[in-house]
């Protein structure tokens, strides 16, 4: 899933310093999932808010919601319509793609990020995520035993270790696993060194903003 | 909410330990101004006779439907107001108790203003937190009048007997092929003189005996889902697999006897285990003179740092064996605390002496050295070394847990310790009750014990488990969380935290607790980032409305 | 500010630290009357909202007293409060309000004195920080 | 099928016994001979190896066997006598007055605070006094004060009755009378427990000659918070100086208002009274100095096997002194960090579940030495501390060590009444005195239908107790269920 974790208060309490009434829009999906944007991340973050404003003796009205999925407007349009002229900011607390969302849907209404997005992560603990995919948009895990050399090495190395690993651990910071050396063990595990001699294809790498369109689900649109 | 939310107040004298600080009077009047409050009133000794029957009549002539009781702690005086409210015909969860007592009358004796101030405050926040207060029934599930023991050692099978003799059915299972654990490899039996083989009889042609124990061996404990009263149980017995259900089960998984591989070079033969000389003993030829045995072999170690309390008289009723066969046999106890507590084994231990079996205490830092044909010690009392004849030499080993007590944790979800004995609830006031309601523990899976304790633990976990058994349904009070699925966003953070492993995803993807499982403690529920777990008994409003109260502008 | 009486919340859990405030309550130990008990269940029940709303509904200070670590009835409910405290007193200290406001306490329930030590202590530390920055308005 | 079951004996077995037949449906009828159900467990400080408060664990239990709607309560009461057979004893009880209505009374204590009579306190093993009419001890149960007739002025003649002047609850009532009645249950659990050894005829150890000298169940008492010195350390002998200057500041006070009004009336008796103030105000200051020269107490002897394991006395090894011992001396570093506690015994007995480690990190956190040797005499240093004469079987050396303090621990002997209950029921006693049972029927007594648990069958450990005790009830179901 989508890992986010929210801003310093700091730089959040600045972006909607001179702004009264304030809704902070929670999501119940990816930022809810990894605690950082959920409905009680949304209460935690409000109160603090007022607590700062009412410490400085200025007023503030605070709006609390939590849209199912911000980034989709069938999800955001209804609920930010009814709750029209109650706001005069939104302070979303989604992932990079929920403030995109609202701010496409509304292009006259000032949105402001409260979390940083940080990646595409899996979950080791409760409460840890390791970063898994840089959706490169060119899979290659079926070649690495599940190993993605591409966000688990820390150079991105696509044809083999670089060598400064010692004793397993990467050069760039002694608790990093080396991919390619985990690579190489899995590979073994399960007799595919052969896929290490094969030549390496050139990665296409993405021109952004990537763009998926399935001809086989649109909607005809009405003309 | 229900109709118009209407609240009593009932201020307690306390004799003279709240009245002789706090003014009963000015609380009442200042109780009258809080909302939703319709009566107020004081007395003497509100947990008296006459108290309670003041409230239950309050409760009827002004039809209240929220009680306050501003007292002494609720820890002790809670459950008497509940059923005073119960008896009037609310429910006992509509009551609120507030500690003016303890934590205030008593501990602000000094300063009388703060103390009025304060009591004023927790009535306010008790009045408060009372309009938010919600119903809670009490579970009722029905109780399989069953029983699962799981080994048929000893143990296994003296729970097993007195459960049927109290009427219930039980299933047996043992994963040997035959029942009797480590019985079977002992030849007698201290200081009832019987032999294992008779004791083991016994108890096998009773339970053959008894048409409500179904006892299989050869068997492998495969699933247990459910709670207590009611528990889902899977096992297969050779290629057969079987699934029934049960009210409680007994773990009577017992223990093994260390193997003392490379410990004083033993070969098993010169040097063997106190088992290997059980059979020795059986077949009445020792083969052997001088004959030295050494305690605490691989026990009482920084890697096993614990006592297995019955290797001592083990190592004594076989040196008195011993005797009786081979008259002018020289026997030597190598040991480092002979563990013979009590009126039985001390008095065993005193017969050994007499009999002229010789007891030399060595240390951990300087322990016994086994050579060929002798053994060499340092006498602490002659203060030098002294070497003994020894054409046999028996180490005593301790008994370990066995190596599918992990399995079987994981299948009941009890803890184990670090050696892998199972963890009891209180090692003191409980020790045959697992933390988990409706599992039973006792004999060598708990600790090592010797026969006679082994029995009285299985005799008790069978009364522990009979509790259940006695009653066709169980009783939960509704003091546990709820999921509200359609706020569940599926994020897994309760199955993670629950020191308990009670929530689960069910088929609709989105978490539910098991209400019989639950404990009530709430971690789940302040974890949820959706906030989709609902606590009725201290719900998020309830804390919300007491915070609110705090501070009177 | 010297006649400045704070206000101080107490989360305690039923069978530790309010078990502690009954004992100091049976043996008479004194102490200032500016701490207020809310009870739960176990002090894994209070969660960074519930420590936040206390403060902002007027308390100058709030404490969450525990079982002892390793003794939690729930077997780690205790721990959860202990992490829970301190990410409030991060969280305060981002909105540079003083995070020594916020304290977590572990006592057995038979530690009646050190309750009462707790309660002292914690008046005091308040005293010294003032009143709640929250009531830099309307103060009394 | 008779489901009633009596219960002798009120202390954790009884009392587990009681909770777990009482949880089955059964009626049970807990009979205890004190005012106040508890047994030995409550005067216990703490437990080990888990470090409990004794009562914090153990309250719980008396509130439910005290609410649970099968179970009778009968405290201050002794079994007179026992007939019929399994399935149909008619047991004859008789209840002591306590001279307090039970169900008036709320304990709120204001008598005791004025009553004027103080009596040694049993509960704190002598070590303090406490009023006529008392509480057995703080959390007892039931929660009701009793009047001791042999030290309450009414019951000697003399008029007084503060109590039921001051008593809001009008629950004292002098005329209560003892009441007898007759009992019909299915089968009968012993559980009369054990009682402490007394050292005192151990001529050698000079427990009741030296004050500095105690056992370990008084050493108990002076570190629980409700006990003599609420739970502060100190020696029996400074807390003896500073009783008696205490006293004499009483005399002296009385001495001079005696005089003040004798002079007032001016007759010459009164140089008489002048000449004994003039001695007690010379032996104050000395007393004072003496008081004040005693140090804080450092260095705790704990002596093992006191009358065990000794064919002059008891045979038989207590289970519990080894591990009593340790925790007491764990404990005991609670109460000031700099003690330094040495432990003479001969085995070390830590057989039990997480007792070893406990062991170990009693020697290598709270530094307590463990001495391998029997202590032979203890005597009196010239600086008045006592001195324990011991031998080091692994030094090989005999000397005499100087201590602050020497706690002996003493042997586990059958409690007093077992003898005559054992002729009125008829079960066999063994060698020692405790019940006699077959180790693989280890609940059952000589009687059919008669079951025991604890330390009334031998002596052992508080979780072994706990688990007979529910071994006794099974029993004592089964045996009533097969009728």
């Amino acid at each position: 899933m989508i890992v986010a974790e929210r801003k310093p208060m700091e730089e959040i309490l600045a972006e909607i310093e001179d702004f009264q009434k304030i809704l902070v829009l929670g999501c119940k999906g990816c930022t809810t999932v990894c605690c950082s944007g959920g409905p009680k991340e949304v209460e935690t973050l409000s109160t603090l808010i007022r607590m700062d404003r009412k410490q400085k003796g200025k007023e503030v009205e605070t709006l609390e919601a939590s849209t199912e999925l911000q980034c989709e407007p069938e999800s955001v349009k209804p609920m930010l319509e009814n709750l029209a002229n109650q706001y005069d900011v939104v302070l979303s607390m989604a992932c990079g793609a929920g403030v995109q969302t609202v701010a496409k849907l509304f292009p006259d209404q000032r949105v402001f990020p409260a979390l940083n997005t940080n990646f595409t992560g899996m979950a080791e603990e409760h409460g840890v995520w390791t970063e898994a995919c840089l959706a490169c948009g060119d899979c290659i895990l079926g070649k690495t035993a599940g190993i993605c050399p591409v966000t688990r090495c820390a150079k991105g190395l696509l044809n083999g270790a670089c060598g400064g690993a010692s004793e397993g651990k990467c050069e760039v910071s002694k608790d990093r696993p080396c991919a390619w050396q985990e690579i190489y063990h899995g590979l073994k595990r399960l007799n595919l060194l052969h896929y290490l001699k094969e030549k390496p294809q050139v990665k296409a790498w993405p021109i952004h903003p990537g763009k998926v369109v399935r001809e086989d689900l649109r909607q005809e649109k009405a003309t | 909410m229900e109709t118009e939310l209407r609240t009593g107040v009932f201020i307690c004298h306390c004799g003279i330990n709240i009245s002789g600080v706090l003014d009963i009077e000015d609380l009442c009047e200042y109780a009258r101004t809080l909302p939703g409050v319709v009566t107020v009133q004081a007395n003497l000794f509100t947990c008296a006779e006459t108290g309670t029957s003041e409230i239950k009549a309050a409760v009827k002539e002004h039809d209240l439907n929220r009680v306050v009781v501003a007292a002494c702690t609720p820890r002790t005086h809670e459950p008497i107001f509940r059923a005073s409210c119960q008896e009037a015909g609310i429910n006992p969860y509509f009551f609120e108790m507030v500690n003016i007592r303890e934590h205030c009358s008593w501990v602000h004796r000094h300063d009388k203003e703060g103390a009025q101030a304060k009591a004023r405050d927790l009535i306010r926040m008790g009045v408060a937190k009372a309009l938010f207060l919600e119903p809670l029934e009490t579970f009722r599930s029905k109780v399989e009048p069953k029983a699962l023991v799981i080994g048929a050692g000893i143990a296994g099978m003296t729970s097993a007997l007195a459960i049927a003799n109290q009427g219930f059915e039980v299933i047996l299972l043992e994963k040997e092929v035959e029942m009797g654990g480590l019985l079977r490899h002992l030849h007698k039996v201290a200081p009832s003189d019987m032999t294992a083989a008779e004791l083991i009889g016994e108890k096998i042609a009773a339970i053959e005996k008894d048409k409500r124990i179904q006892c299989f061996t050869s068997a492998a404990l495969e699933e247990v889902t459910g709670y207590v009263g009611n528990y889902a149980v899977r096992f297969s017995c050779g290629d057969e697999s079987y699934s029934d259900k049960v009210g409680v089960i007994i773990v009577a998984t017992g223990g093994a006897s260390l193997k003392p591989v490379d410990l004083y070079n033993y070969d098993g033969e010169h040097v063997i285990t106190q088992s290997e000389l059980e059979i020795k003993l059986k077949d009445g030829n020792i083969g052997a003179k001088s004959i030295v045995m050494v305690q605490c072999v691989g026990a009482r170690i920084p890697e096993r740092n614990y006592c297995s309390r019955i290797c001592c008289m083990v190592g004594i009723k076989n040196s008195l064996h011993i005797k009786e066969i081979v008259k002018d046999a020289k026997i030597f106890v190598l040991f480092r605390d002979i563990q013979a507590y009590g009126v039985e084994n001390e008095a065993l231990f005193f017969k050994a002496k007499e009999a002229g079996v010789r007891f030399i205490r060595y240390s951990l830092e300087s322990p016994p050295v086994v050579e060929d044909g002798k053994v060499k010690i340092y006498h602490a009392g002659m203060g030098k070394e002294i070497s003994l004849p020894a054409d046999l030499v028996v180490l005593s080993t301790p008994i370990v847990a066995h190596d599918d007590a992990e399995s079987i944790s994981r299948i009941l979800k009890v803890p184990i310790d670090e050696h892998k004995f199972f963890l009891e609830a209180h090692a003191k006031l409980s020790p045959l009750d697992f933390a988990t309601s409706g599992i039973y523990l006792c004999g060598n899976a708990h600790y090592p014990a010797t026969v006679r304790e082994a029995t009285y633990q299985a005799l008790g976990a069978a009364s522990r488990a009979s509790i259940v058994l006695s009653h066709d349904t169980v009783e939960r009070v509704g003091t546990v969380a709820a999921v509200k699925e359609e706020l569940c966003s599926s994020c897994f953070a309760c199955v993670k935290v629950c020191p308990y492993q009670v929530p689960h995803m069910n088929e609709r993807g989105k978490a539910e607790i098991e209400p019989m499982q639950c404990q009530g403690c709430g971690i789940c529920v302040a974890e949820c980032p959706a906030e989709a777990i609902k606590f009725a008994y201290v719900s998020d409003e309830q804390i919300t409305a007491a915070c609110e109260a705090l501070y009177a502008a | 500010m010297n006649n400045f009486e704070p206000l101080i919340a107490v989360f305690s859990c039923h069978y530790c630290s309010y078990a502690a405030a009954d004992l100091a309550g049976s043996s008479r130990i004194q102490y200032p009357p500016n701490t207020r008990i809310i009870k739960v269940p176990c002090t894994g029940r209070i969660s960074v909202n519930h420590i936040l709303r206390a403060l902002e509904c007027g308390a100058d200070g709030v404490y969450v007293a525990g079982c002892l670590e390793g003794t939690c009835h729930f077997v780690s409910g205790n721990f959860k409060a202990k992490q829970r405290v301190q990410s409030a007193k991060s969280l305060l200290g981002e909105i540079n309000i003083e995070p020594e406001r916020v304290q977590m306490y572990f006592m057995s329930a038979a530690e009646g004195s050190k309750f009462a030590n707790v309660a002292k202590e914690m008046t005091e530390t308040i005293k010294e920080l003032g009143p709640s920055p929250l009531k830099g308005t309307n103060t009394q | 099928m008779n489901k009633e079951v009596l219960v002798i004996g009120g202390g954790i077995a009884g009392i587990q016994a009681c909770l777990d037949l009482a949880d089955q449906g059964m009626t049970v009828y807990l009979v205890e001979r004190l005012p106040s159900i508890g047994g030995k467990m409550a005067q216990l400080d703490k437990t080990f190896p888990t470090n409990d408060c004794s009562i914090c664990i153990m309250g719980p239990k008396l509130f439910e066997v005290e609410r649970h709607p099968n179970t009778q309560l009968l405290t201050y009461t002794e079994v007179e006598e026992v007939s019929g057979e399994a399935g149909n004893f008619t047991v004859k009880v008789r209840k002591k007055p306590r001279y307090v209505e039970e169900d008036k009374c709320t304990a709120c204590g204001l008598c005791a605070d004025k009553c004027p009579v103080a009596v040694p306190d049993q509960f704190n093993m002598g070590m303090s006094t406490r009023k006529a009419i008392y509480k057995y001890f703080p959390q007892g149960i039931p929660s009701v004060y009793t009047i001791d007739d042999s030290a309450c002025r009414i019951f000697k003649g003399k008029k007084c009755n503060i109590c039921a002047k001051i008593c809001e609850a009008k629950a004292v009532n002098y005329e209560q009378k003892e009441t007898v009645f007759e009992l019909n249950v299915g089968a009968i659990i012993v559980a009369t427990g054990f009682e402490v050894f007394d050292p005192s005829d151990i001529k050698p150890y000079g427990y009741r000659t030296i004050p500095d000298v105690i056992t370990a169940m008084e050493f108990e008492r002076l570190l629980n918070a409700s006990g003599p010195t609420g739970g502060h350390l100190e020696r029996p002998s400074s807390l003896k100086i500073k009783a008696e200057i205490r006293q004499l500041e009483k005399q002296i006070k009385k001495a001079k208002t005696r005089l003040k009004s004798l002079e007032k009336k001016s007759e010459e008796s009164g140089d008489e009274t002048r000449k004994a103030l003039e001695e007690m105000n010379e032996r104050l200051p000395v007393l004072q100095a003496k008081g004040a020269s005693l140090e804080e107490l450092r260095d705790i002897a704990f002596v093992q096997c006191v009358g065990s394991r000794d064919l002059r006395y008891n045979a038989h090894c207590c289970s519990y002194g080894c591990m009593h011992s340790v925790k007491e001396a764990v404990v005991a570093t609670e109460h000031g960090s700099e003690l330094q506690s040495t432990i003479f015994l001969t085995d070390m007995r830590a057989y039990g579940k997480g007792f070893h480690q406990y062991c170990l990190r009693g020697a290598s956190e709270y530094g307590i030495q463990f001495v391998r040797g029997r202590v032979a005499e203890i005597g009196v240093g010239d600086d008045g501390r006592p001195a324990v004469w011991c031998e080091d079987m692994d030094t090989r050396k005999v000397e005499e060590r100087p201590f602050d303090l020497v706690v002996l621990a003493t042997a586990c002997v059958p409690s007093k009444g077992i003898e005559n209950l054992s002729s009125m029921i008829g079960f066999d006693l063994d060698e020692n005195g405790f019940v006699k049972t077959d180790p693989n029927k280890p609940a059952n007594t000589s009687v059919k239908g008669i079951f025991v648990c604890g330390c009334a069958e031998g002596p052992m450990d508080i979780p072994s107790s706990v688990s007979m005790a529910s071994a006794a009830a099974s029993m004592a179901v089964q045996t009533v269920k097969a009728l």
